[in-house]
């Protein structure tokens, strides 16, 4: 059995927890931590953003998150940890909109299963993300299509 | 066979429910949904959704399908409008 | 002025603390956090570990530290926060040895600062590991000649 | 000039209060003082201490010092074993 947890937190019903989640992946035999903690900020593209509104279709999402830890673990071995977590509902600027941490035995890994797991999730994960602007307006960001990744599209 | 494809992300509001039932011959494939689906949207969507049909691509409850794929028995597809998360 | 905030911390007197340094990193601005954290693991080359002792000279250590980070603002620029924390003293299996957290407007910048930050503390400050092993044993780690990075030696 | 070299990491306990004074001639550099204290060590230190001078950098308060760097005018010097934090 793998040791990785995947969750996605429905922002009405609570928060992301990245002590949490750094606890879930420690061992005594792992030296490495890393962490990446995703945020809503104040600014994008020079619009002033008051809140990001993610969209998820959970079942696919969390299916996806397992296949990334999957692919970590048949890369770097079964001892390490992972923990995947993504948001969704209207978030205020500053909100947590996801965690990735990792425990290894040595700092090397922890880095690079953390930063494959981040693009992995922000590439693949059946998420998306609507921007909601100062001046009342929003939108839908532009994201990653993904027909190609899977096979052509028509 | 009935199917009911779910709306996400920018899709959401083109549809009541966001939902759409459609028709289509038994032992369809993706492609032909894809086909059904864009006739669909050019009626009923607005152009800018119609358009975003071409990069979007289409999943079961359990997994993205490839255009040749055929569609599972329960008729329950979604439509994937290129992701964001993160 | 620059928002950075190197840390010495001396286990008799306290412990490195994950949470304050991701607060401190943070800025509405920012949508992208990594940290990293180092802890005594419980097994090195095979040999059953107690415990380590971290030896360090502070003053050199902090200037070290200061001079890490003003590197990671002359090639980020000055819009990231960025807190290096090291702990010295008698350090048991499972405490943190170091933290380095770093927040930028986005992720590529913070995974690659954390990292940067991670390398050049490891490899270039006056810090000395000394593992206690279940034997009783102890050793002094095997580590980075400072003579070759700054020019040569006799 | 009166220098006193600072003890760390695996030269510590090879003297009483982690420290050597020495005596060099006014306007030293880096270089004269290791000779200075290797010249020590394979005196008063284990076979290994003085193996590992090979391999030290030397330090003010503020700095690492390169070979050709002029000592501090307070005497005041760190002897750094190569270095293992994290």
């Amino acid at each position: 059995m793998s040791f990785h947890d995947c969750v996605v937190v429905d922002i009405a019903n609570g928060r992301l927890d990245p002590t949490a989640a750094f606890d879930f992946v420690s061992d005594p035999g792992f030296g490495g931590f890393a962490m990446f903690v995703g945020r809503v900020r104040d600014l994008n593209h020079g619009r002033v953003v008051t809140g990001v509104s993610y969209d998820m279709f959970d079942a696919l999402a969390l299916n996806g998150f397992r296949r990334i830890v999957d692919a970590a673990y048949e890369e770097f071995g079964p001892g390490i940890r992972i923990h995947v977590g993504h948001a969704k509902g209207r978030l205020g600027v500053g909100d947590l909109a996801m965690v990735v941490a990792v425990g290894t035995p040595h700092r090397d890994e922890a880095f690079r299963v953390c930063r494959q797991v981040v693009e992995a999730v922000k590439h693949t994960s059946p998420i998306w993300k609507q921007e909601h602007y100062a001046d009342g307006d929003s939108q839908w960001s532009e994201g990653c299509s993904l027909c190609e990744s899977h096979g052509s599209a028509g | 066979m009935k199917v009911e494809v779910s709306l996400f992300g920018a899709f959401r509001g083109h549809e009541p429910g966001d939902r759409v039932a459609l028709t289509l011959p038994e032992g369809a494939r993706v492609a032909e949904l894809r086909e059904a689906l864009t006739q669909h949207a050019q009626v009923h969507w607005p152009a800018a959704g119609s358009a975003l049909l071409k990069y979007s691509a289409f999943a079961s409850q359990s997994d993205v399908l490839r255009e040749a794929d055929a569609l599972p028995a329960d008729g329950q597809m979604a439509v994937l409008p290129p992701v964001s998360g993160g």
